[in-house]
């Protein structure tokens, strides 16, 4: 980790004062084991709170969405006070702990059992490389967002384990949608990132954060976000990100109407506890992901607002990303599978080739003050939104609206 | 023996049973995974000969996986591609059978 | 343009996200246990068995164990035993009344049928639907004293109802009393009168509430 | 250091090998998967992270999920995936095979001088490795890009179907 | 499984139905959906045999929820079967019950008061209002919307049950029309309740259209599928939106003109595609012109009385005869058929279930399909299994 002025506020150093005082009188290598223990046990006790709570805030959110109260009843323990069904989580916790364990006869014993565990170890790796804050790197690597992007790619491969051990039809074709779904969307999602990497010189994460660094005219932030080719590229990435971790409308593998749970439907108690965990760690470290890349990391939005400590703003915007991946769940129906390969193929991967260029093109016109700054905006604008609406007029060919006729009475 | 043997011990044991497994099996899939095999000891190769060669900042060991990497990826896809059209011409991947040139 | 669409879906979402924190109309859920919805009036749910008086429900049934509501019940859930002896109604008059009467309320759908086709207004619904039970033979059977319910029970749950069914039965009781009234004066006068004393028990013959006339149960209030 | 590379190679071979014994397609796959991880992380222990990743990400990501796809799509129910073993002399003269060449294999790596001193791991940054592919290697790279688009469009040719209009034609 | 034995799978209306091709013989899935499957709309279960996720072929199975119902109504008097009806497609009990009345005030020859078959107009467009918003909440919940399209469509569902509730007694069983007339009066508060309500409904569908009608997702999802030319449609015997989704103007409210109908100016629309986005925006436009029914009806309800004061209730025996009474349910053309010997029991007692007739041709709007649109398929059929399986 870097080192740490000590003229930084106080609350930004909080956690490696309090790290230091802990581990401070080890010696060297017993240290840095320590260290590594501590930075791996906060990452899973930080998001595994964050995960039992979103949970529960998807379930609350949806349910007011749907005009119901969602669940508000599961009293704290012992105490027997309703907050807001704040005990939720645990009392679910409890209850995938404690149900029967079900393997099918003919399923692959070793592989059903490995399936959930390869997942969830899949999934929490990749917080490795994640900047939650100014020092908050767990590990810095040189090619952290390759390592990102490996790591997660083999996320499918257990819900393809999954689908194949159990033995059952419905599992069986939803294996065959989640490798179709990984191979059309592994390409758009990293597509959408190789611009950042482009412009900002570095595969490290660390590196990128600091790249958007700094304002423009005092109140604009240099995040990637805000320039054509980083919207664009955000876009596509929340949108490959929503099929990586099968959240709707790309939920294909365990589309509940269609293949009842898909990988899922031999999985009960605490396997099925790990899966859902693991789709949840899956979401938050693509969020996080995506902050990295595109919205600043853990900078502050405004400049008088930065006394605020890093990791806070991290967060801010993880739950503010968490929060709209379950509105999109909220609101949209399921693709098919063929939408959803041809989605991939005729649209994102093209429109993040097309960025790739764009994010090329800003990238060499950096040095373009005043009148140039406009065209270059404008140019930027035109190279993205231009096929965007070309080629979104190509992909929803034949699909609109209809006007319907009257019988002549 | 010196690490760089071991490692090249390593790379060739992987080769042979990437050799085996080709020559052996009659299942079209399992004789490109063992294809497969053979290229990633060979990579295994340069990686060590870069790992222990006296000027690892050329990078040249890397550079050649990089690519062959690449090349096994075109060789994978191409070569399961393969592997449906014949299933598609006799209704299984056993190469005895793939002997004839029209489908 | 694609996503236009997607974008008004994500908008009305949204506004109910929001309305369902300011507008009742967005959050409709009550808490069950806790809170109840008054229940409509008309709401039926099981028969019960309407007696007189609360002190002695069993004294007072209005059920003359005609049989009515058992031959017509649709899923025929109702069974009933006819007494050996008479006893006197609340009128006085020396009737049957049902030596047993069962209802399996397991079979029971609440049609109402039963109610519209007895002539004695004895049988009407109940708004009880909280009869959850783990005994699902003998819990579900339920014989007449736990069908027995006082009519004022039924006031309190169907008071347009009950009121008119009192008022019809007020004027029909009274009817015969004055019948009765005048049989036992024409009897006096001996011989007076003959002639208006069959067309007086025709009357009497006649049930006091046709299904037919059953129907207008609640007169339009328009 | 040496602990780790012997529980690699040993982790890698095992899983290698009895992928290639293995009667079951998709638990052969799988294993190969694995060894294809093993080979990674025989990478990272040499330094070279970048191709760690890269072999990851394009072995793991991409390559297993084709030859699953591949697997899934060749076979006619479950039963099938139960590959027949190799007849006797078929196996018997791979394994003949495999083992003078792994005999000629040892003997020239023990009969050439190899003594290198254990050195610290080196590490070249993927700034150094960019500006190599771009620099010396540009003409390579090409061929690359050239060999790759050649492959993909060669694996369509080759897979599509007849019925490649059907799908198309939904909306 | 071969090329010629799938040709004879073929549909009789077959040229909608895209060519399936069996390239890899024999690889072939055949799953079991339901009757335990989340979105069979109850114990149905289709045999699909799979290739890939195309679907090959398309056995439908019911009977799981198999009553015995007409055989019951052989067995039970005239008045009996009323309740039993309710239970039929139990989504609209209103319309099932004026279709059994009707049916047996033609073979009794029992008029009704005219107050009576305004009050019935009302609640059939109400029961059409609940059943369309529901089979739009189903139809996306099929779709795979998380549930929001439904909870809207039953939040104003629970209005319209509401007023059923205040009225007959039950939500969904409400046994309410009787031979000869209605068995309760509307009041005047309960007309004022459905007014509101028909007013509001508008603002509803807004909404509801907002959020679907024009989403990119659903239109691609729903649009081209599970066509049905109006050929197949009319010899299969198909009524209802699903047949006017085909662009056949056939809507009994017009063609019989039974009730009150010819009194009101309503319009029928009409689909010319017959895919799922037809059928769910035929439905959508119907409940429109239900609004405006409900709105002249309730403007025009005359006083007086709701029973025709002759009807009989108990000892009710119709004349020999055979009578066959059929209103537009809002799922297609509901119909009764009866034979009187005489007796308090009919002596044949067969109903035209609109639902189970719409079922019969689910093999072959699906075939060539995938199975996320055999599921929407299905939904947008709009069965109840209480009236496939009777």
């Amino acid at each position: 980790m870097s080192a740490i002025a000590a003229t930084e506020p106080f609350l930004e150093r909080a956690p490696q004062l309090l790290r230091d005082a802990a581990t401070g009188f080890l010696p060297e290598p017993w240290r840095w084991l320590v260290n590594s223990l501590i930075a791996i046990g906060v990452i899973l006790a930080v998001f595994g709170t964050l995960f039992a709570f979103l949970t529960l805030a998807e379930r609350k959110i949806l349910g007011r969405v749907q005009n119901r109260p969602g669940p508000n009843r599961t009293p704290l323990p012992f105490i027997k006070i309703k907050f807001f069904g704040l005990a939720q989580p645990f009392a679910d916790g409890v209850k995938s702990l404690t149900k029967e364990d079900i393997v099918p006869r003919d399923a692959d014993q070793v592989l059903h059992f490995l399936a959930p565990v390869v997942l969830l170890a899949f999934s929490i790796i990749t917080f490795a490389v994640i900047p939650f804050g100014r020092h908050l790197v767990p590990v810095e690597l040189d090619a952290g967002v390759l390592y990102f992007f490996a790591a997660g790619a083999a996320t499918e491969l257990a819900v393809f384990m999954a689908g194949w051990a159990s033995h059952n039809k419905y599992s069986l074709l939803a294996a065959m949608r989640a490798l179709a779904q990984l191979i059309s969307y592994e390409l758009p999602l990293l597509l959408a990132w190789v611009p950042v990497v482009l412009v900002a010189g570095s595969l490290s994460t660390t590196e990128i954060v600091t790249a958007q660094a700094g304002w423009k005219f005092g109140f604009l932030p240099h995040w990637y976000v805000f320039t054509p080719w980083g919207f664009a590229g955000f876009v596509i990435f929340i949108v490959a990100a929503l099929a990586e971790s099968n959240r709707s409308p790309f939920d294909l593998p365990e589309a509940e109407s269609e293949l009842i749970a898909g990988h899922l439907t031999e999985y009960s108690g605490f396997k099925y506890a790990l899966f859902f965990m693991a789709e949840y760690f899956g979401m938050i470290a693509l969020s996080g992901m995506a902050i990295t890349l595109f919205l600043g990391g853990w900078r502050a939005p405004l400049p008088f607002l930065e006394w605020i400590p890093s990791y806070a703003w991290f967060g801010a915007k993880l739950i503010v990303l968490l929060l709209g991946f379950i509105w999109i769940r909220a609101t949209f129906p399921r693709l098919r599978m063929d939408q959803l390969t041809r989605f991939a193929w005729k649209f994102l991967v093209p429109l993040a080739l097309i960025n790739l260029g764009n994010a090329a093109f800003w990238s060499l016109t950096s040095h373009w003050t005043g009148a140039l700054q406009l065209i270059r905006w404008a140019v930027s604008l035109v190279l993205i939104v231009g096929p965007f609406v070309l080629m979104g007029r190509k992909l929803s060919a034949g699909v609109a609206p209809r006007v319907y006729r009257y019988a002549p009475s | 023996m010196s690490p760089l043997q071991v490692c090249l011990l390593f790379s060739s044991a992987l080769f042979c049973i990437g050799l085996v497994g080709a020559l052996s099996r009659s299942n079209a899939i399992l004789v490109l995974l063992g294809i497969e095999l053979m290229l990633n000891a060979a990579n295994l190769n340069f990686i060590a000969f870069w790992r222990y060669s006296p000027a690892p900042a050329v990078g040249t060991g890397v550079l050649f996986v990089i690519f062959s990497i690449a090349v096994a990826a075109a060789e994978a896809a191409v070569g399961l591609a393969l592997v449906i059209a014949i299933y598609r011409h006799q209704k299984n991947i056993r190469l005895q059978e793939a002997n004839r040139l029209k489908g | 343009m694609l996503g236009s669409g997607l974008l008004q879906g994500l908008g009305v979402t949204a506004k109910n996200f929001v309305g369902s924190f300011h507008d009742p109309a967005r959050l409709t859920t009550t808490e069950y246990p806790e809170v109840k919805t008054k229940l409509p009036e008309a709401y039926r749910n099981f028969p019960f068995l309407v007696s007189e008086n609360a002190t002695d429900p069993m004294g007072t049934l209005r059920c003359v164990a005609c049989q009515i509501c058992e031959k017509e019940c649709p899923p025929q859930c109702i069974f009933i035993e006819k007494s050996k002896d008479k006893k006197p109604d609340a009128t006085g008059k020396l009737q049957l009344f049902p030596a047993v009467f069962d209802i399996d309320v397991s079979v029971c759908m609440s049609c109402q049928i039963c109610v519209e086709v007895c002539p004695f207004d004895a049988i009407k619904m109940d708004q009880d639907f909280e009869i959850a039970t783990t005994d699902r033979f003998t819990g579900l059977m339920l014989d007449k004293h736990a069908l027995a319910k006082p009519n004022s029970y039924f006031h309190e749950i169907h008071p347009t109802d009950a009121a008119e069914v009192d008022g019809r039965l007020a004027a029909e009781r009274k009817a015969a009393e004055e019948k009765a009234k005048a049989a036992a004066a024409a009897k006096a006068a001996l011989a007076a009168a003959p002639k208006p004393a069959p067309a007086a028990l025709a009357a009497t013959a006649k049930p006091p509430a046709a299904p037919s006339a059953e129907a207008p149960k609640t007169p339009p209030a328009a | 250091m040496n602990a780790a590379l012997a529980f690699i190679a040993v982790l890698t071979l095992a899983s290698a090998a009895v992928a290639m014994a293995l009667r079951n397609l998709i638990h052969s796959a799988l294993l190969l998967i694995a060894s294809w991880f093993g080979l990674a992380a025989f990478y990272l222990w040499a330094g070279a992270e970048f191709v760690a990743f890269a072999q990851v990400l394009v072995y793991v990501g991409a390559i297993s999920m084709v030859v699953l796809f591949a697997v899934l799509l060749t076979r006619r129910s479950r039963q099938d995936l139960a590959v027949e073993p190799a007849s006797l002399g078929r196996a018997l003269s791979a394994l003949l095979v495999g083992a003078t060449v792994a005999v000629v294999l040892a003997r020239a790596i023990f009969a050439t001088p190899l003594a290198v001193a254990p050195t610290a791991t080196p590490t070249i940054s993927v700034r150094q490795l960019g500006a190599q592919l771009m620099g010396p290697h540009a003409a390579a790279l090409l061929v690359v890009g050239v060999i790759l688009t050649v492959a993909l469009l060669g694996a369509v040719v080759l897979a599509a179907t007849d019925r490649a209009d059907s799908k198309e034609n939904a909306p | 499984m071969s090329v010629s034995d799938l040709s004879s799978l073929g549909s009789p209306g077959g040229s909608h139905v895209r060519a399936v091709h069996d390239e890899f013989h024999g690889d072939l899935l055949e799953v079991s959906m339901g009757p335990h499957h989340p979105s069979t709309h109850g114990v149905f279960r289709m045999i699909v045999t799979l290739d890939g996720e195309t679907i090959v072929k398309l056995k439908p199975v019911f009977g799981y929820l198999h009553r015995n119902h007409e055989k019951l109504g052989e067995n039970t008097s005239y008045l009996g079967s009323m309740p039993y009806t309710d239970r039929l497609d139990y989504l609209s009990s209103m319309t099932n019950n004026w279709a059994y009345a009707l049916a047996v005030e033609k073979l009794a020859g029992q008029p009704v008061p005219e107050r009576a078959e305004y009050v019935r107009v009302i609640l059939a467009e109400l029961t059409r209002l609940l059943n369309h918003t529901c089979l739009a909440g189903f139809l996306m919940q099929d779709c795979g919307c998380s549930g929001t399209p439904l909870m809207y469509a039953f939040r104003e569902r629970e209005k319209i049950l509401d007023l059923f509730e205040s009225l007959s007694g039950s939500r969904m069983m409400c046994n309410y029309q009787r031979f000869g007339g209605c068995r309760v009066d509307p009041s005047a508060d309960w007309l004022d309740g459905a007014k509101k309500l028909t007013d509001g409904y508008g603002a509803f569908l807004d909404e509801f259209e907002t959020l679907l009608t024009g989403n990119e997702i659903i239109m691609a999802r729903t649009q081209g599928v599970g066509r049905l030319s109006p050929a197949l449609a009319i010899s299969a015997g198909v009524t209802g939106p699903m047949l006017r989704a085909t662009g056949v103007n056939y809507d009994l409210r017009k063609v019989d003109g039974y009730g009150v109908y010819p009194r009101f100016d309503f319009r029928v629309p009409l689909g010319d595609h017959g895919d799922v986005y037809d059928r769910y925006m035929i439905r959508v436009l119907e409940m429109r012109e239900s609004i405006k029914i409900l709105s002249q009806a309730l403007a025009g309800i005359p006083a007086g009385p709701i029973m025709d004061p002759k009807a009989k209730l108990r000892g009710f025996r119709p004349k020999a005869g055979e009578a066959y009474g059929r209103i537009e349910g809002p799922k297609g053309e509901i119909g009764f058929f009866l034979i009187s010997d005489g007796s308090p029991n009919p002596y044949r007692y067969r109903i035209r279930p609109p639902s189970f007739i719409n079922l019969t041709i689910l093999e072959d709007m699906c075939l060539g399909q995938t199975v996320a649109d055999a599921v929407i398929i299905l939904g947008s059929v709009d069965i109840v299994l209480g009236e496939v399986d009777r």
